[in-house]
C-alpha cells in the first residue's frame, strides 16, 4: 500500500496551519472591502490559542454526546483533508476513500455538530441544528451531481484519479459540462461553509445564525476545536474545488521537491484567488431569508443537471 | 346385507323413535347414534364402491357410485356434528324460554328425516324419485327453519318454501322432459327412468328436448342450490333457522341440490357433448361468487354474512365443475368436503354468540367477544381462517387446485376472476370478524350467562377432521375422489 | 280439453275473489283428471287411471276442501290487490302464451293427443308463475303454485307415452299433498303472527 | 448444502417447533413459557446462523439437491426445501436477527406478565421465525405459498396482539388485507409460470422467462412486482407499513421491519434473477424509478413523524427503496449485458438488505426499550434519556449513524457500493436512459442527507437535552437481556461496517448462482484492507482505514491540551437562558419544530395544515392557553386508497337494494332468468 508517512505528516500540518489563515484572510479582506480596518489575517490563530487556554463551562443538561462531538467534528474534517490532493497527486489517503468518503465524513461531522447543538436544551442550538441539517440536505444532491459529472468523465470516485484525468485534458476545463459543474459546486461551497448569502459567519443575531447557533453553548478548548474544525472543513472544500475542478499546476506522483514547491505556490495562488471571489460574493450580496435558500440551492442543482446533460451530449 | 337400504332406514327409524321417547337427552342421543351408524355404513360403502365401482339394490332402484358415496360421507358427518351440537343448544334455549319442548321434539324428529331425504337423493337411481326426495328435504327443512315461531323465521320459511317449491316444480318439468326424451326414444314400452339407463342411451336422446329440460332443471335445482340470482331465499333461511339447522342447510343441503343438478349436467353433456350445460354452470357460478362479495363487505348480521360466504363457495364449486378439467373437478369435490367441515363450525359458533348476546347484529354484539367466549372465538377464528382460504387448512389447497387447474385449461380470465372474488370476500369476512371477535368489551354490556364450553365437542370434531384431512388425504379417499371426478368429467 | 285448462287459468288471473279462485282451481284440476283418463283409455294404460283418480281425489276434492276450510278458519275474504292491473296482466299472459307456443313448436312431433298440449302445459306453467308474482296474498300464491303443478302434470301426461312410472307419480302426488299441508300450516302461523296474509308485509329481512 | 449445514438447519427448524409447543404447553406458568418460547427461538437462531453461514462460507450452498422435509400426503404439494445460496443468505439474515430479538424478548415480554398471554406471544414468535425461514428455503410453489400465507397470518396475529386498542385492530386488518392482495398477485404470477413450465418445482422455473411469450412475461413481471412489492412496502403500496409496524410489540416490530419486509426483496430477487432470465430494459428502469421514489418519499414522510416507531417504519420504506435501486440497476445491467456490474449492483442491494435488517432491528429494539421505560411513543414527551439509559442511547446512536449511511458503519458501505454501480452504469449504455443513473444517485444523496437530518431529530429529541415529561424524567435503563439483544446487533453493525471485505466473500456463491460471477476478489484490494470498485482505478474506500486514521489523528487535540490547556478547569453550569429565571422543557426545540423548515420547503408534497387556538385576556400576545395542531397528509391515502374504498363500499350499498325483502321481486328474478334461458336455449 502506497502510504507515504512524510507526505501524510506534511499535509496534516498544512491543513492545520493553513485553515485558520484562510478564514483570517477572508475576514480581513472583507473588512477592507467594507472600508473597515478589520482584524489581522493571523488573528484567528490567537483566538484559537485563547480558547484553548480558557476554562470550560458545560451545560448541566448536556450529556456525553456534547463532549464527544468536538473531537468528531475536528477529526473528520482533518481526515477528509488528507483524502483531497493539495499539493501533489495522489492525496496521501486517497486509497482510504474518494469523494464519497469525503462527503460521508463531512456528513458525520455535521451529524454530531447538530446533535451537540440540541444537547444543551437551548432553543438556539435546536434552531441551528434544524437549519443546518435542512440546508445540508438540500445542498447534498447538487453536490453529488456536480461531483458525478466529473467523476463520470474520469470513470472513478477517487479524487486523485479525477484530478489526473482533468489534468490530462486541459481543454476539458472549457468543456461546458465542467464549467457548469464548477459553478454548481461553488454555490454548494458557499452553503456548506456557512457563507453569505446562506449563513453569516460574523453574526450572533439569533434569527440569522445557523452555524454559530450550534456553538453557542461551547467554550474553551471545545470551542477551539469546533472553530478550527470548521475552518479546516472550509479549506478542504475549497481545495476540493480547486484541485479537482481546476487542477492547474498540481504536481504529479513522485514529483521532485522543486515541483512540489511550484505546485504549492500555484495552490496558494489559486486559494487566495478563490478566497477573493468568496469575499466579493459575500460583500456584494445580502443574506437570503431562510426559505429563499432552497431556491439558490435548486439553482445549483439545475446547473449540475445541465452539466450532466451536456456531458451526456459531448460523449 | 342391504347396505344402501340400511343407510336410508336407520335415520328414519331414529326420527320415528323420537316421536315416542320423552327425555330430550335421549332424542339427541338417538340422532347422534343414527348418524354415527350411517357414517360407519358410509365408510363401508366407500370400500365396496372402490371394489365394485357401483353398488346397487332393489333391482337398481338404489344405486351408489363414487360420487354418491362421497356425498353420503358428507351428509353423515355434518348431520352427526349437528345432532352432537343440537342437544345442549336446545336445552339452553328451552331454559331461556326461547322455545317450547314440543318444538324441540319436532326438531329431533325432523332432522333425521331431513338427513334421510338427502340420503335418498344421492342414492336414488330413478330421477323422478330423486326429485321427490329433494322436495322431501325441502319440506322437512322448511319446518325446521320456522322452528322458532318468530315473525322473521316465519318470513324466512315462507320465502324458502315458496321459492323452493316453485323452483322444484320447474325442476319437475325438466325431469318430465327428460323422461319424454327417453320415451320418444322407444315409443312402445314404458322405459326405465334410471339415471344409469339414461346414461347408457344418452347418445340417442333428442338434444333439443334435453336442452329444454336442462334449462328447467337448472333453474329448479339451481334455486335449491342457491345459485344467484335464485339465491334470494338463502340468506334469510340460513340466518333465521336455528343454528344447527343452518349448519345442515349450509353444510350439505346446498350441495345435495347441486348433486342433483350435476346428475343432469352429466347426462346433458353426455348427450349433447358440447359446453351447453357447462356454460350455464360457469356463468351462474361466477355470478354467484361476485354477487356474494358486496353483501359480505357491508353485512350487518353475522349469520347472513356466513350464508353469503356459502353462496360464494357454492359458486366456486360450480365454476370448478364447469372448467371441466380433471384437476378442477377434483378440486371442486375436495372443496365441497372441506367446506362441509368448515361452515357448520362457524354456524355453531354463531349459535353460541347468539345465545350469549341475544342478537346477531354486529353492532349489538360489539367488540371483544373473545373476552366472553374465548374457546368459541378460538374455534370460530380457526374456522374463519379456513373459510377465507388460508393454509394450513384444506380450502386453501382446493381453491389453489381449482385456480391452477383453470390456468392449466388455458382459462386464465376465469382464474383471475376467481382470485378477485375470493380476495374481496376475504377482506369482508376478515374485517367484520376482527371487529366483533377481538377488542375490549364496552362497559356495562349484558353478557349474562356465557357458557364457555358449549358445543365445543361438535366444533372440535369438525375442525379436527378438517386439519387432519388438510394434511393427509388417505389413499382410498383420493381414489374415490378421482373416480367421482371421472364420473363428472365423463371419463370413467 | 287442454285449451279449457288454459281458459280457466286466464279466468283465475282475471278473478279476484279468493273462494272463486279455489273453485276455478278445482275445475282446472278436474279437466286435468279428465285428460289423464282419456289418455289412459286411449292407450288402455291401467296406472294412468290411477293418476286420474288420484288427481280427482286430491286436487279436485281434497285440496279445495282443505283450502276453503283454511279460508273460513282465518276469516279472509277480502279483495286481493294484484301487482299489475287486470288488463296489463292479461296482456302479459298473452305474451307468455305466445312464448309457450314458440318454445313448444319444435316438439309437436312427440305429441300424443295433438292440438299442442305441450304448448298449453308450458303456458300454464308460465302463467301460473306470473300469477304467483302478481298476487300478494299468501293463499293465492299457494293456489298459483298448484296451477303450476297442474301444468307440469299436464306435460307429464301429454308428452310421455304412458305417463310417468307409478312410483314417480305417487311420489309426486304425495309430495304435493304434503307441500300444501306445510304451506297451510305456515299460512296459519303467519296469519297468527302478522294478523294478515299480505306477503308484502313479509319484508323485514333485507341485505 | 453439506451434511453439517443441513443437520444444523433441521435442528434450528425443530428448535422453533419446540419453542412453539413449549410456550403453548406452559402458557399458564408465564416465566417458564417465556423462557421456553424465546430460549428455543434463540437456540434455533444460533443453529440457523451457523448452518447458513457455513453453507455460504464453504460455498456448498448451491450444490445441494432439494430435500423433502416430510413426505407429502396431499396432491400437488411437496414439502421440499432447497437451501441454495440465495435462500441461505436470507436464512442467515432471519437467524441472525432472530437470535438478537429472542434474547431481547426474554426481557421485553416480562412487561406483559399478568396482562397478556406470554405463551401465545412466544409461540407465535417461533411460528413466525419458522415460517419465514421456510419461505426462504421452500422449493415448491404450493409449499412456498403455504409458508408465505402462514407467515402473513402469524404476523397479523402478532400485530393485533394488543387488540384491545382499536388502532391496533384496524392496523392489523389493513396489513392483512394489503398482504393478501399482494399474495393474490403472487399466486397468479406463479401460476402463469406454471402454465409455461408445467411443474410446481422452483427448479423447473430457472431462466423460464426467456422461454415465455413477451406479453405473459411482462404480466408475470408486473404481478410479482406488485405482489412482492406490497410485502416489501414499496411506494405506493406501503400504506399498511407505517400503520402496522408501530402498533405491534416492539420485538415484533423489529422482526417485521428487519426481516419480514425482506421476504418481499427475497421474492423479487428470486423471481427476477433466477426465474425471469434476461429482462427487457424497461423492467430495470421501472424498478430503479420505483426504488428512487420510495427512498425519497419514505424519508420525507419519516421526517414529519414524531411517533418514534412510525418514524422508523417510514425509514423502512426508504431503505427498501435503496435496495430496489440496487436491484433495478442490476436488471438494467443484465439487459445491457454487463454481468460484472450486474453482480456489483445486486451485491449492493443485498448488502443493504442485511444492513438494514440489522440496524433497523437495532433501532426498533432501542425504541422498544424507550417505550418500555417511558410508556409513550411520542417523541415530544421524551428527552434527556441519554443520561438515564446510557447503553440504550449508545446503541441507538450507533444504529442512527449506520442508517444515515455515515462512515465508517455498514450503511455507508452498502450505499458506497450502490453509488459505485450507479456511477459505472453511465457508461453501459448510450441511450438517454443512462441519465437515470447519476440522477438517482443524486436522489440517493438527498435521501442520505434527509435521513441524517431525521435521525439527528430522532436521537436528539429523544435522548438529549431535558426530559419533556414525567415519564421521561423517571425513565430507567432496560434489563440486561434487552441490552444484550441490542448489543449483538450493534456488534453486527460495526462488523459489517468495518470488515466488508470479509463479509463480501459470502456473496460469491450467490452471484455465482444467479449471474455466474464471483466478485469478492475484484472488490477487495491491498489484501482485504480496502474495498475497491470493480473497474480498474474505479475508486476505493476503507472504513477500517478511516477508523484507524481517526484514532491516529486523535493525538493532535491531545497534544494541544498538553501544550495549552494544562491549567484550564471545567465548570458545570446551567444553559444560558437569555436572563430568564430558568430554562424549562417548554422552551426546548420540539420534533415538530425541528422538521418545520423541511415541511415548509416540501409544502407541495405534505400539504401541511395547522390549527392554532388561542385564548387570551387582553392581548393575543399574552395567551392564557394555546392549542397548536399541525398535520401533514399522506397523499396516497387521500388520493388513492380512500376514494377506492369509498367507491367499493358505495357500490356494495347500491347492490344491497337487490335483497330488499319483497318476495315478488325475488320471484321476478327467477322468472326473468327462466325466460332469458329459454330464449337462450332455442
Amino acid at each position: 500500500m502506497n502510504l507515504d508517512p512524510l507526505l501524510l505528516f506534511l499535509q496534516t500540518l498544512l491543513l492545520l496551519l493553513l485553515a485558520p489563515l484562510v478564514s483570517g484572510v477572508i475576514k480581513n479582506w472583507k473588512a477592507k472591502l467594507q472600508n473597515r480596518r478589520g482584524p489581522r489575517p493571523w488573528q484567528v490563530y490567537f483566538d484559537i490559542a485563547k480558547f484553548l487556554r480558557k476554562d470550560m463551562v458545560i451545560s448541566e443538561h448536556a450529556s456525553w454526546v456534547f463532549c464527544f462531538a468536538p473531537y468528531v467534528v475536528f477529526l473528520t474534517s482533518l481526515l477528509t483533508g488528507l483524502m483531497v490532493p493539495m499539493v501533489s497527486l495522489p492525496a496521501p489517503l486517497s486509497l482510504f476513500g474518494g469523494v464519497l468518503a469525503v462527503v460521508g465524513l463531512l456528513a458525520l461531522g455535521r451529524f454530531f455538530l447538530a446533535l451537540s447543538g440540541l444537547d444543551p436544551a437551548s432553543a438556539f442550538g435546536g434552531m441551528g441544528s434544524s437549519r443546518e441539517m435542512t440546508i445540508s440536505a438540500i445542498a447534498e444532491p447538487a453536490l453529488m451531481l456536480a461531483i458525478f459529472t466529473v467523476a463520470i468523465t474520469a470513470g472513478s470516485t477517487d479524487l486523485s484519479q479525477i484530478a489526473q484525468s482533468t489534468q490530462s485534458a486541459t481543454l476539458k476545463l472549457l468543456n461546458p459540462a465542467h464549467v457548469l459543474a464548477f459553478a454548481a459546486f461553488f454555490i454548494v461551497l458557499l452553503a456548506e461553509t456557512g457563507r453569505i448569502p446562506v449563513d453569516n459567519p460574523a453574526t450572533h443575531l439569533e434569527l440569522t445564525m445557523i452555524h454559530e447557533a450550534m456553538l453557542l453553548e461551547y467554550s474553551g478548548r471545545y470551542l477551539a476545536l469546533m472553530e478550527w474544525g470548521a475552518s479546516i472543513k472550509q479549506l478542504v472544500l475549497m481545495t476540493l474545488l480547486l484541485n479537482v475542478f481546476f487542477p492547474v499546476g498540481l504536481a504529479g506522483p513522485q514529483a521532485s521537491a522543486a515541483a512540489l514547491g511550484v505546485s504549492l505556490i500555484a495552490y496558494l495562488a489559486k486559494l487566495l484567488a478563490l478566497s477573493a471571489v468568496v469575499v466579493v460574493v459575500e460583500t456584494t450580496n445580502a443574506k437570503l431569508r431562510l426559505f429563499r435558500v432552497p431556491d439558490l440551492l435548486s439553482t445549483a442543482f439545475v446547473l449540475a443537471t445541465l452539466a450532466l446533460l451536456s456531458s451526456f451530449l459531448f460523449h | 346385507m342391504l347396505l344402501l337400504t340400511s343407510i336410508l332406514v336407520v335415520p328414519v327409524l331414529a326420527g320415528l323413535l323420537c316421536l315416542v321417547v320423552r327425555p330430550p337427552r335421549v332424542m339427541a342421543a338417538l340422532g347422534v347414534l343414527a348418524f354415527s351408524t350411517t357414517l360407519g355404513l358410509g365408510i363401508v360403502l366407500v370400500r365396496q364402491v372402490l371394489v365394485r365401482g357401483v353398488v346397487t339394490e332393489w333391482r337398481e332402484f338404489l344405486s351408489a357410485d363414487a360420487l354418491s358415496a362421497w356425498m353420503v360421507l358428507l351428509i353423515s358427518v355434518v348431520s352427526l356434528a349437528t345432532s352432537l351440537y343440537a342437544g345442549r343448544y336446545f336445552r339452553r334455549d328451552v331454559a331461556a324460554g326461547a322455545i317450547t319442548a314440543g318444538r324441540v321434539r319436532e326438531f329431533h324428529v325432523l332432522t333425521p328425516l331431513f338427513g334421510a331425504g338427502m340420503f335418498l337423493v344421492v342414492l336414488a337411481n330413478n330421477l323422478g324419485v330423486m326429485w321427490a326426495a329433494v322436495e322431501g328435504t325441502a319440506l322437512s327443512s322448511v319446518l325446521l327453519v320456522a322452528l322458532y315461531n318468530r315473525r322473521n323465521s316465519l318470513e324466512a320459511a315462507w320465502k324458502y318454501i315458496i321459492l323452493g317449491s316453485l323452483g322444484l316444480a320447474l325442476a319437475l318439468m325438466g325431469t318430465v322432459f327428460v323422461y319424454a326424451a327417453a320415451c320418444k326414444n322407444n315409443p312402445q314400452s314404458l322405459p326405465s327412468f334410471n339415471w344409469s339407463y339414461l346414461m347408457s342411451v344418452a347418445g340417442k336422446l333428442d338434444p333439443h328436448l334435453l336442452k329444454l329440460a336442462f334449462v328447467f332443471v337448472f333453474i329448479g335445482y339451481g334455486t335449491k342450490a342457491g345459485l344467484a340470482p335464485m339465491h334470494t331465499w338463502l340468506p334469510d333461511a340460513h340466518s333465521e333457522a336455528p343454528s344447527p339447522t343452518s349448519a345442515m342447510l349450509s353444510g350439505v343441503s346446498l350441495k345435495i341440490a347441486l348433486y342433483a343438478l350435476l346428475r343432469f349436467h352429466i347426462l346433458t353433456t353426455a348427450c349433447l357433448d358440447d359446453g351447453f350445460s357447462r356454460s350455464f354452470l360457469l356463468g351462474f357460478g361466477l355470478f354467484s361468487m361476485f354477487l356474494a362479495t358486496p353483501f359480505i363487505l357491508i353485512q350487518r348480521n353475522l349469520k347472513r354474512m356466513l350464508a353469503y360466504s356459502s353462496l360464494e363457495h357454492i359458486g366456486l364449486i360450480c365454476v370448478g365443475f364447469a372448467l371441466n378439467s380433471p384437476v378442477t373437478i377434483f378440486g371442486a369435490l375436495l372443496h365441497m368436503g372441506y367446506h362441509a367441515l368448515t361452515k357448520p363450525v362457524l354456524f355453531f359458533a354463531a349459535g353460541n354468540i347468539h345465545q350469549t348476546f341475544h342478537s346477531l347484529e354486529f353492532r349489538v354484539i360489539g367488540p371483544g367477544v373473545v373476552k366472553v367466549l374465548p374457546v368459541t372465538v378460538l374455534l370460530m377464528g380457526l374456522a374463519a381462517l379456513a373459510a377465507i382460504g388460508l393454509p394450513p387448512f384444506g380450502l386453501f389447497l382446493s381453491e389453489m387446485t381449482i385456480i391452477s387447474g383453470g390456468l392449466e385449461a388455458q382459462q386464465t380470465a376465469v382464474s383471475v376472476l376467481i382470485v378477485v372474488a375470493l380476495l374481496a370476500s376475504f377482506c369482508g369476512i376478515l374485517q367484520q370478524l376482527t371487529r366483533i371477535l377481538l377488542g375490549e368489551r364496552k362497559p356495562g354490556d349484558h353478557t349474562g350467562d356465557a357458557r364457555r364450553m358449549d358445543g365445543v365437542p361438535a366444533m372440535a370434531m369438525l375442525l379436527g377432521g378438517l386439519l387432519f384431512f388438510s394434511v393427509w388425504l388417505p389413499a382410498p379417499l383420493l381414489e374415490l375422489l378421482h373416480q367421482a371426478a371421472g364420473i363428472i368429467g365423463g371419463k370413467p | 280439453m287442454a285449451a279449457l285448462m288454459l281458459v280457466v287459468q286466464l279466468l283465475m288471473i282475471a278473478q279476484r275473489m279468493l273462494l272463486t279462485n279455489i273453485r276455478l282451481f278445482a275445475i282446472q284440476s278436474f279437466f286435468l283428471a279428465a285428460i289423464a283418463a282419456v289418455v289412459a283409455y286411449h292407450h288402455n294404460a291401467s296406472h294412468v287411471y290411477v293418476v286420474a283418480v288420484l288427481t280427482l281425489i286430491g286436487k279436485v276434492i281434497f285440496l279445495p276442501w282443505l283450502l276453503t276450510r283454511l279460508v273460513n278458519r282465518i276469516q279472509i275474504h277480502e279483495e286481493i290487490e294484484p301487482l299489475f292491473s287486470p288488463p296489463t296482466s292479461m296482456l302479459i299472459c298473452g305474451g307468455l302464451t305466445l312464448l309457450g307456443y314458440v318454445v313448444a313448436r319444435p316438439f309437436t312431433s312427440l305429441e300424443r293427443l295433438g292440438n299442442n298440449t305441450l304448448a298449453i302445459a308450458l303456458t300454464l306453467l308460465l302463467t301460473g308463475f306470473f300469477l304467483m308474482i302478481n298476487r300478494r296474498k299468501a293463499l293465492t300464491q299457494v293456489l298459483a303454485l298448484l296451477t303450476v303443478e297442474n301444468g307440469v302434470m299436464l306435460a307429464a301426461v301429454a308428452l310421455t307415452t304412458y305417463g310417468m312410472p307409478l312410483v314417480v307419480e305417487l311420489g309426486i302426488f304425495f309430495d304435493v299433498l304434503v307441500a300444501v299441508m306445510v304451506l297451510g300450516i305456515l299460512v296459519y302461523r303467519i296469519r297468527e303472527n302478522f294478523a294478515s296474509m299480505d306477503t308484502s308485509k313479509l319484508n323485514q329481512l333485507k341485505g | 448444502m453439506n451434511a453439517f449445514s443441513s443437520t444444523l438447519l433441521t435442528f434450528s427448524l425443530w428448535a422453533y417447533v419446540a419453542g412453539m409447543v413449549g410456550a403453548l404447553l406452559f402458557q399458564r406458568a408465564e416465566k417458564l413459557a417465556n423462557g421456553m418460547g424465546f430460549g428455543f427461538a434463540a437456540a434455533g437462531g444460533v443453529f440457523g446462523v451457523f448452518s447458513c453461514g457455513a453453507a455460504l462460507v464453504n460455498g456448498t450452498a448451491s450444490a445441494g439437491q432439494s430435500i423433502d422435509l416430510f413426505p407429502s400426503l396431499i396432491p400437488f404439494v411437496r414439502f421440499s426445501l432447497h437451501a441454495d445460496a440465495l435462500g441461505c443468505f436470507f436464512g442467515l439474515i432471519v437467524s441472525l436477527v432472530g437470535v438478537a430479538l429472542s434474547i431481547y424478548s426474554l426481557g421485553y415480554a416480562r412487561g406483559y406478565f399478568g396482562r397478556k398471554n406470554v405463551g401465545v406471544l412466544g409461540a407465535l414468535f417461533n411460528l413466525l421465525l419458522l415460517a419465514t425461514t421456510l419461505v426462504f428455503l421452500a422449493d415448491n410453489v404450493f409449499f412456498f405459498l403455504m409458508a408465505w400465507e402462514i407467515m402473513a397470518l402469524t404476523a397479523y396475529c402478532l400485530v393485533s396482539f394488543e387488540h384491545e386498542f382499536e388502532e391496533t385492530r384496524n392496523a392489523g386488518v389493513l396489513y392483512f388485507v394489503m398482504s393478501h392482495i399482494g399474495t393474490a398477485c403472487i399466486i397468479l404470477g406463479f401460476l402463469l409460470l406454471f402454465q409455461t413450465s408445467g411443474s410446481y418445482g422452483f427448479d423447473s422455473f430457472h431462466a423460464l422467462g426467456d422461454k415465455m411469450p413477451s406479453g405473459r412475461r411482462n404480466a408475470v413481471f408486473l404481478l410479482f412486482l406488485f405482489g412482492f412489492g406490497t410485502k416489501a412496502g414499496m411506494v405506493p403500496l406501503h400504506i399498511w407499513l407505517p400503520a402496522a409496524h408501530p402498533v405491534a410489540p416492539s420485538n415484533v416490530s423489529a422482526m417485521m421491519s428487519g426481516v419480514l419486509i425482506k421476504t418481499g426483496i427475497y421474492g423479487l430477487t428470486r423471481v427476477f434473477f433466477d426465474f425471469m432470465g434476461t429482462p427487457p430494459s424497461w423492467w430495470g428502469v421501472t424498478v430503479l424509478t420505483i426504488g428512487t421514489i420510495s427512498a425519497v418519499l419514505g424519508v420525507l414522510f419519516a421526517l414529519m413523524e414524531h411517533d418514534l416507531k412510525r418514524l422508523l417504519a417510514y425509514h423502512s420504506i426508504e431503505n427498501i427503496g435503496i435496495i430496489l435501486m440496487g436491484l433495478g440497476a442490476a436488471m438494467m445491467f443484465l439487459h445491457s449485458g454487463h454481468p460484472v456490474l450486474a453482480s456489483l449492483a445486486l451485491i449492493a442491494g443485498l448488502y443493504h438488505t442485511i444492513n438494514h435488517a440489522v440496524f433497523k432491528a437495532l433501532l426498533f429494539l432501542g425504541a422498544g426499550a424507550v417505550l418500555h421505560a417511558t410508556h409513550t411513543r411520542n417523541m415530544e414527551e421524551m428527552g434527556g434519556l441519554a443520561k438515564r439509559m446510557r447503553w440504550t442511547a449508545l446503541f441507538f446512536l450507533v444504529g442512527a449513524v449506520a442508517i444515515s449511511a455515515l462512515p465508517p458503519l455498514n450503511g455507508f458501505v452498502s450505499e458506497w457500493l450502490t453509488y459505485q454501480s450507479l456511477l459505472q452504469g453511465f457508461g453501459t449504455t448510450t441511450s438517454l436512459i443512462r441519465l437515470m443513473f447519476p440522477l438517482s444517485g443524486a436522489m440517493l444523496a438527498l435521501t442520505g442527507a434527509l435521513a441524517a437530518a431525521c435521525f439527528v431529530k430522532a436521537f436528539g429529541i429523544t435522548f438529549l437535552a431535558q426530559p419533556r415529561s414525567d415519564h421521561a424524567r423517571h425513565a430507567h435503563e432496560a434489563p440486561f437481556t434487552m441490552l444484550l439483544g441490542q448489543g449483538i446487533l450493534t456488534a453486527a453493525c460495526v462488523f459489517l461496517g468495518l470488515f466488508p471485505t470479509v463479509f463480501l466473500k459470502l456473496f460469491d456463491p450467490l452471484t455465482q448462482q444467479l449471474i455466474g460471477q464471483q466478485l469478492s476478489q475484484q472488490l477487495t484490494a491491498v489484501n482485504g484492507l480496502v474495498l475497491s470498485g470493480v473497474v480498474a482505478q474505479g475508486g476505493t474506500v476503507s472504513t477500517l482505514g478511516i477508523t484507524l486514521m481517526l484514532l491516529c489523528l486523535l493525538p493532535v487535540p491531545l497534544v494541544l491540551w498538553v501544550l495549552f490547556a494544562r491549567t484550564s478547569r471545567t465548570r458545570i453550569a446551567p444553559t444560558w437562558d437569555c436572563g430568564l429565571r430558568e430554562l424549562t422543557p417548554q422552551m426546548e426545540y420540539t420534533a415538530t419544530g425541528f422538521s418545520k423548515p423541511l415541511r415548509m420547503i416540501f409544502k407541495a408534497l405534505f400539504r401541511p395544515r395547522r390549527e392554532v387556538q388561542r385564548e387570551y385576556d387582553f392581548s393575543p400576545y399574552f395567551a392564557t392557553t394555546l392549542r397548536f395542531e399541525s398535520h401533514v397528509e399522506e397523499l396516497f391515502q387521500t388520493h388513492i386508497y380512500r376514494p377506492l374504498k369509498w367507491l367499493v363500499l358505495r357500490t356494495s350499498r347500491r347492490l344491497r337494494a337487490l335483497q330488499a325483502g319483497s318476495i315478488q321481486a325475488y320471484l321476478i328474478y327467477m322468472f326473468v332468468t327462466l325466460l332469458a334461458l329459454l330464449l337462450f336455449a332455442l
